[in-house]
């Protein structure tokens, strides 16, 4: 048995050693968790925009402020009506195609066509006029540009699609080109050095999706990948303490949030809604699940949002004793197992949440426990997220946990319009309508005033925090650890880029 | 290198049952032990599995908890228990459910033996060539939540360890002149199931069984790795497996809990059924 | 001088227990020593105490002498650095003493070529030579599975003796050959001391010790009972046991009574059996009549054993009838097997196997324990396991179980090929008793010549 | 013709059979069991592709129309069968690109890792299970014994985390995941190897164990051959022939463990992608793989009675 022993340390040897000159100082190698699987924009997207390989017409800076990508300049007609975007000029496609006004047409009338954000604008034509694009609104839409720039508006090169018209390769005008793409794990990239901007200092990149957090976390302890992105609280909290790594935690506009089915005669009184509210233990959940004490909710839109959270709003607290009176004001009564009843119906609801985040099956367990407290029966139910929509579309859903993101699009009009405009959101209010809300909306939409936009948007933060159609519970860190030695990583709490072009190694 | 003969037959010194008896009373008595704590469960000690305390989690052994919390700060010797009660009945109901039919229709095809052989033969040959994790996974999806799914699931595709075994040794058995003689003396075929079949198959179906319990709660922490079975507050020793494991860490010893039951049982199944002797 | 091989107070211990010795002898180059005695006396464990072949939980003590080297003290290592050099060893039953996956060549070429240590060109010369000389021709290329009993017990021959030890220790060499084979082997055997070899053979034939001359050691349970010349061993025995075991050789046997009746209990017409695709017989014809002894002999694998099967319906005839008596009941014949062992569910203890056949046909289990009686086994052994038991026990028992039944027709299948001559004689006397008290015909296979002249009333030879 | 080649043509035959069988019953059961599915198809799609940040009703109605879900199962089930003819697998639901290119990348990774772990398992249960068997009951059997035990109740999880931790992290010997090299195959493969080691070693000890009592093996020993020959040349050959058979049981739960590994490992496997097509209902690529892992057990049997006939010259194998 010694000779096969031996074969086997050789190879590690040779391994060890290639693993060793895969190491000079002019790659990194990223973990994340999540999987890339296709080359379209509308699936993929989010990955192709991260890692700088495709770019939008417009890019944000990390305080979601909006500055020119491959578009120059936008400007609306006096009406609103009709949008003018400026194309940059001498941009070319990793192919060496040249990036021209009918590329980006076709891209985001693909975009526009595919489910996306785009969908939710109220666009009705989009066209190229010499080196602009023409986008038409029936209505208008201030929040146009940034939904330009979000991962499904990216503009893929013609030669990207095949001949059904259907994505094959993934062609850019970004940073980064694609060398290799193993689905569903990993994408290596080389520097574009044919570069319109400011080029790379890396030579090339490694992604790495690695699905497990306890994976993730020993990439980074065992430093085969430099960065790593999304990492678990346990890790999290290990990786603090291992010296060759730093790790930082990056507030975002995500937020833990519990659709609660205002239509269902349990929830249809705020009380209800606000005495579920109370019996959130979201110190705890902070402290023990996420361990962000500092991160519990105490109203829906994070810091994050500048220009949504408010300070004013009186923070939402717990409290059980005053959860239960609320309940008994609405008539419910302790029946002999401790569960309330309501004539004759006992209060037992099912929660749906999925297990793609983690925590959000620990956070359901500490609700289900804390509300058995107010005499509320919660079974939870763990499965396929599109239970939700799907809940929410045929009225069964009773209350739902999930993630939501505000920050899609660095203005975070377009998912509060779907969550909380006129019919709620498959991710946002059911059954519930508030006039005030859905008026105050479309002004944030249409205005270009931004006293009356801010007012506007303080009139909607309040309504949701006092009648909560939509419970938050915690908001997101977005957590890293990267590499001592690597410099210049920017955390972007958007998660519109992983920064790579702006990575580079100290010797 | 001993040179051990079997020239002569030495009956009396072939094997030395006093260390085999002590052993198999040791697999007993452990059984039993588990037995009741899966019968008395988390009353035992008067503890809720499911009550939680998010101020402290991952607790090491104390005299409140004398095995720590879980990272919901519930005590763990409460949910040990209550898993015991499903872990254990469920290994047990897949192992009956997967052992009696693998048996019997063994049994049948060695039994009959021809084209009926042939059929059950191929048929098994296909089941197993279907991915069982398929077939698992369907199940759970099917009647999603529902432990008996997932463990019907399991044994669907553990019957065909049983049927190749029990197939390939009643062949042998039902070949030897002892059953032609039986046969030949009229005794009927309960009777040449009893006294042929069962006491020459028993010990290796059980070694089998023994191990398919094993496998039968770690498919169940597989199932939960991606995240198939997760039914909060559920606790099932494959489920904690899972649900511990991000915490193997900071709190190594939370994990090695439900592993070190499993092992318990295992070994006591080995003990009773006398050693492993696999087929 | 320098022996061959010389025993001082050989002893043989399990633990404390003394199972046998102590026993001295001495041989010399050229020398013949035979030792006879009932199975499970011991001998064996002469020969494996002299090879160190002995089972780890037995130990020997005595002096042992090899070639003038005193071997009992070596290390294992040096022990097997003996075998197939210094002395060749001839397996009991050596159809399972070949591996069953290897051609019956290559099986003789590595001894000639590791132990004799030829090339490979010399080692395949020397096989072939050695196949040529002992009429093994055409088996080259045989699995030992493939093999007849005497074929095998020659590859183990060739293979035992390729590096030509001087020594051959055989045990039991003619165990379960028919008497042509039989001869052949004992001839081969003769041979070694003929070319200056030794040998040492255990043996309970007389006749077997007889050919082989040389001196005789006779063992019972362990102990030597005499020991001398064999010839004036054999012509004038001073011990009773030796008496009895001479006696016991079929050919000393007295001529047994006849029991036939006129009632016939089973008719054969033109009879023809197959094995596989071949017709191993046809036209066979018999009548079988209550109380009648029938010997049935015949070289082995012509089918005496599927004849057998076919008279009690075990296996369906290519032709030919066999016709019940109407007084034969359904189960009313009934076999005896030539393993005994192999006869009964060997994890279950007899006591149940018999109980069942006795519920299954209502016989009072008082009458069993009769016949137990008559066949002298003591009920306290049917609590035991079928390999707690000796075989000649079990043959008895297996009578009885048969008894059991109520039968007509006792088909034995050379029940008694595997017991020693003093208890095959026993059994053979009660199956004639049997025949006499139940009126039971009985259909004897042997491949013993005497027995079937000795004991039956009429002697059917298949040729 | 000469009987050796006769069997292996039945061999062939008898497995080309079974893989026709296995193709018609793992279409039809996978798809059957998807369409009996509870919940709406065209959600679980649209969720696998747009995630839940960009999945809502609208996306799902949109999948709806693409994928026409509403026609008639038998329609459906037909035109698949239809395509299998024409060795056509169809297009991902999911992801819109064909079938087989997905495999195509991903079978090549999980043969690499099946392959891998057999090869470990071999590398650990013979020496260990052959030293336990020539000295049954011996200090080393028992200990084998009970790590059998142990490492049977370890989920395959945790043992290639704690893999990592030793041999990635602080030993730094072998990469901790992903599939740059050969490097990359070491430790997920033990991870699997150990978990089919913990049984297959007994099974090779056991096997030991008979030859050892054989008493051809005593009779090799007293014709001369030295204990090392008798090993090589008659007890290992007679013992591989149910250690070989095994193996052949243990492929069929190679798969589930193959999936676990290859998410720990970040490893870009074929059971990883058999459970994300089921999650996503994504029936083309179900039946896909599963065909595909069917027909891989079957050529792998193929292999593995093709072998026993090598080993074993007497024909039949029980």
């Amino acid at each position: 048995m010694i000779k096969p022993l031996s074969a086997v340390i050789c190879i590690a040897i040779a391994g060890a050693a290639l693993q060793a000159t895969a190491e000079t100082k002019s790659s990194v190698t990223i973990a994340s968790p999540w999987e890339v699987a296709s080359y379209d924009p509308a699936i993929a997207g989010f990955a192709i925009q991260k890692l700088q390989i495709m770019e939008n017409l417009v890019d944000a800076d990390v305080n979601g402020a909006l500055r020119p990508g491959l578009a120059t300049a936008w400007t609306a007609s006096k009406d609103g009506l009709s949008w003018q975007f400026t194309l940059r000029s001498g941009v070319k496609f990793h192919d060496g195609s040249d990036f021209t006004a009918e590329a980006a047409v076709t891209a985001l009338t693909r975009a526009w066509k595919q489910p996306g954000v785009l969908k939710k604008a109220p666009i009705i034509g989009i066209s190229a006029s010499g080196e602009t694009v023409v986008i038409t609104l029936e209505k208008p839409f201030t929040a146009l540009p940034a939904f330009l720039a979000h991962a499904t508006t990216i503009i893929p090169a013609p030669a990207a699609f095949d001949a059904d018209g259907n994505p094959a390769q993934m062609i850019g005008t970004g940073p980064f080109s694609v060398s290799n793409f193993t689905p569903p794990q990993s994408i290596s990239l080389v520097r574009n050095d044919a570069y319109w901007g400011e080029k790379a200092k890396l030579d090339s990149a490694t992604y790495l999706a690695a699905g497990r957090a306890e994976t993730r976390a020993l990439l980074a302890e065992s430093g085969d990948a430099d960065v790593v992105f999304t990492l678990d609280a346990a890790g999290y909290s290990h990786l603090q303490h291992v010296d060759t790594i730093e790790t930082s935690a990056v507030p975002i506009p995500r937020v833990v949030a519990l659709k609660v089915n205002a239509g269902h005669p349990f929830f249809s009184d705020a009380k209800a809604r606000q005495a579920l509210s109370l019996a959130i233990p979201r110190d705890g959940i902070a402290r023990a699940i996420t361990r962000f004490p500092e991160a519990a909710a105490d109203q829906l839109f994070p810091p994050a949002l500048n220009t949504w959270h408010s300070a004013d709003l009186e923070p939402l607290q717990t409290d059980i004793e005053v959860a239960k009176s609320l309940l008994s004001e609405l008539g419910w009564v302790a029946g002999p197992d401790g569960i309330l009843t309501r004539d004759g119906e006992r209060f037992s609801i099912t929660l749906r949440t999925f297990p793609d985040r983690p925590e959000l099956p620990l956070i359901a367990t500490a609700l289900q426990d804390q509300w058995r407290e107010i005499g509320i029966e919660l079974e939870v139910s763990v499965a396929n997220y599109s239970e939700i929509p799907a809940g929410h579309q045929d009225g069964s859903l009773h209350v739902a946990l999930y993630a939501r993101n505000y920050g899609l699009t660095p203005d975070p009009i377009g998912s509060v319009l779907q969550d909380f405009g006129t019919g709620g959101g498959d991710w946002g209010a059911m059954g519930w309508h508030n006039q005030k809300v859905v008026e105050a909306l479309d002004i944030i939409a249409s205005t270009v005033d931004p006293d009356q936009r801010q007012a506007s948007i303080a009139t909607v933060a309040k309504e949701l925090h006092q009648e909560l159609p939509v419970i938050p519970i915690v908001w997101y860190q977005h957590t890293v650890s990267i590499d001592k030695n690597l410099k210049g990583v920017i955390i972007d709490p958007l998660q519109r880029s992983y920064g790579l072009s702006d990575m580079y190694w100290a010797n | 290198m001993t040179d051990q003969s079997n020239m002569m037959a030495l009956p009396h010194l072939q094997h030395k049952p006093s260390k085999l008896r002590l052993a198999r009373v040791l697999g007993f008595a452990l059984l039993l032990w588990l037995a009741i704590v899966a019968v008395g469960g988390p009353d035992l000690i008067g503890q809720d599995p499911a009550k939680q305390s998010l101020l402290s989690t991952l607790e090491r052994p104390s005299l409140a908890h004398p095995l720590g919390t879980d990272h919901l700060g519930r005590d763990m010797v409460a949910r040990l228990l209550s898993g015991a009660q499903l872990s254990l009945s469920l290994a047990f109901l897949s192992v009956i459910t997967a052992g009696l039919p693998g048996t019997i229709i063994g049994i049948t095809a060695a039994w009959f033996g021809g084209w009926i052989d042939r059929i059950l033969g191929a048929f098994a040959d296909a089941v197993l060539a279907l991915p069982g994790l398929l077939l698992v996974l369907m199940l759970a999806a099917m009647s999603p939540g529902s432990w008996w799914a997932l463990y019907a699931g399991i044994s669907l595709t553990l019957w065909v360890e049983y049927f190749r075994y029990t197939r390939q040794r009643a062949r042998i058995v039902l070949a030897e002149p002892s059953v032609e003689a039986s046969r030949l003396l009229g005794l009927g075929p309960w009777l040449l199931v009893r006294r042929h079949l069962i006491p020459e198959i028993g010990p290796g179906l059980l070694t089998i069984a023994a191990f398919g319990a094993a496998t039968a709660v770690t498919s169940v922490a597989a199932l939960g790795f991606v995240s198939v079975g997760i039914r909060p507050p559920t606790a099932e020793w494959g489920v904690m497996m899972t649900e511990l494991l991000p915490y193997w860490r900071e709190a190594p010893f939370l994990i090695l809990q439900p592993v070190g039951c499993l092992v318990i049982t295992v070994l006591a199944l080995h003990l009773s059924v006398g050693g492993m002797r696999r087929p | 001088m320098i022996y061959s091989i010389e025993v001082k107070d050989l002893s043989v211990f399990a633990g404390s227990t003394h199972l046998m010795g102590p026993v001295s002898f001495k041989v010399k180059p050229g020398g013949t020593l035979v030792i006879m005695g009932e199975t499970g006396a011991g001998k064996s464990l002469i020969a494996q105490a002299i090879l160190g072949t002995l089972p780890g939980v037995l130990r020997a003590e005595g002096e042992i002498t090899v070639n003038g080297r005193r071997v009992d003290q070596l290390y294992q290592i040096d022990r097997a650095a003996l075998w197939g050099r210094e002395i060749a060893t001839l397996p009991q039953e050596p159809w399972r003493a070949l591996d069953p996956l290897m051609r019956s060549f290559k099986q003789v070429k590595e001894a000639h070529r590791y132990v004799a240590d030829r090339q490979a060109i010399e080692a395949d010369l020397a096989t072939t030579e050695a196949f040529e000389a002992l009429g093994l021709s055409g088996a080259e290329q045989r699995l030992p599975g493939a093999l007849s009993g005497g074929m095998a017990q020659r590859v183990a021959f060739a293979a035992a003796t390729a590096a030509n030890a001087p020594i051959l220790l055989a045990d039991e060499p003619t165990k379960g050959l028919d008497s042509a084979r039989h001869a052949k082997v004992v001839g081969l055997l003769a041979q070694v001391p003929q070319a200056g070899g030794t040998l040492l053979a255990i043996t309970h034939e007389a006749s077997v010790a007889r050919h082989l001359g040389g001196t005789l050691i006779v063992m019972r349970d362990g102990t030597l009972v005499e020991q001398g010349a064999t010839d004036a061993v054999l012509k004038t025995p001073s011990d009773p046991f030796t008496r009895d075991l001479l006696n016991a050789d079929p050919q000393n046997w007295p001529k047994t009574q006849s029991h036939t009746t006129a009632e016939t209990v089973l008719t054969v017409r033109d009879l023809a059996v197959e094995r596989g695709k071949k017709c191993l017989f046809e036209g066979f014809n018999l009548d079988v009549h209550a109380g009648e002894k029938i010997a049935l002999t015949g070289p082995s694998g012509i089918g005496k054993t599927t004849l057998l099967d076919a008279i009690a319906g075990l296996l369906k005839p290519a032709s030919g009838t066999v016709t019940r008596g109407q007084s034969l009941p359904r189960h009313g014949v009934q076999k005896l097997y030539q393993d005994p062992p192999a006869a009964f569910p060997s994890r279950v203890p007899l006591v149940h196997t018999l109980r069942d056949v006795a519920r299954r046909h209502k016989t009072d289990w008082s009458r069993v324990m009769q016949f137990l009686e008559q066949l002298g086994i003591h009920p306290s052994l049917l609590e035991r396991l079928p390999d707690e038991v000796s075989g000649g026990e079990l043959q008895r028992i297996s009578i009885a179980r048969a008894l059991t039944v109520g039968p007509k027709v006792l088909l034995a299948d050379e029940p008694t090929s595997r017991l020693d001559p003093i208890t095959q004689r026993e059994t053979l006397l009660m199956l004639d008793r049997i025949a006499e008290d139940e009126k039971i015909a009985i259909i004897l296979v042997t491949h013993d010549q005497s027995i079937a002249q000795k004991w039956a009333d009429r002697e059917i030879s298949l040729v | 013709m000469s009987p050796p080649l006769k069997s292996m043509l039945g061999v062939l035959a008898a497995r080309g059979l079974q893989a026709v069988i296995v193709a018609l019953i793992v279409g039809i059961v996978s798809f059957a069991m998807m369409y009996a599915l509870p919940g709406d198809a065209a959600y679980r799609i649209a969720a696998g592709r747009y995630g839940y940040d960009m999945m809502d009703a609208a996306a799902a109605e949109v999948v709806r129309l693409e994928l026409g879900l509403d026609d008639p199962w038998l329609i459906q089930l037909w035109s698949w069968i239809g395509q299998l003819m024409q060795f056509d697998l169809g297009n991902s639901l999911v992801y819109g690109s064909p079938v087989v290119d997905e495999i195509a990348t991903q079978l090549g990774f999980s043969l690499l890792l099946a392959g891998g772990a057999v090869a470990a398992s071999l590398l650990i249960a013979l020496p260990v299970g052959i030293v336990s068997g020539l000295n049954p009951g011996g200090l080393f059997d028992r200990t084998s014994m009970g790590l059998s035990v142990f490492l049977r109740a370890i989920p395959a999880f945790a043992l290639g985390i704690v893999l990592v931790l030793v041999f990635a992290v602080q030993l730094k010997l072998f990469p901790v995941a992903g599939f740059r090299g050969f490097d990359n195959l070491v430790l997920p493969s033990f991870t699997l190897g150990i978990g089919l080691a913990a049984v297959s070693n007994r099974v090779v000890r056991d096997a030991v164990v008979d030859a050892m009592n054989a008493d051809w093996r005593l009779f090799s020993r007293t014709k001369g051959l030295s204990s090392r020959l008798t090993l090589i040349r008659h007890v290992l050959r007679n013992a591989a022939l149910p250690v070989v058979t095994y193996v052949g049981v243990q492929l069929a739960y190679l798969i589930e463990g193959v999936v676990i590994v290859e998410t720990v490992f970040a490893w870009p496997g074929i059971g990883h992608a058999l459970v994300h097509a089921i999650f996503g209902r994504d029936i083309a690529m179900v039946q896909g793989t599963a065909l595909t892992l069917g027909l891989l057990y079957v050529a792998l049997n193929l292999i593995i009675d093709l072998a026993c006939r090598l080993i074993d010259p007497r024909g039949s194998v029980a």
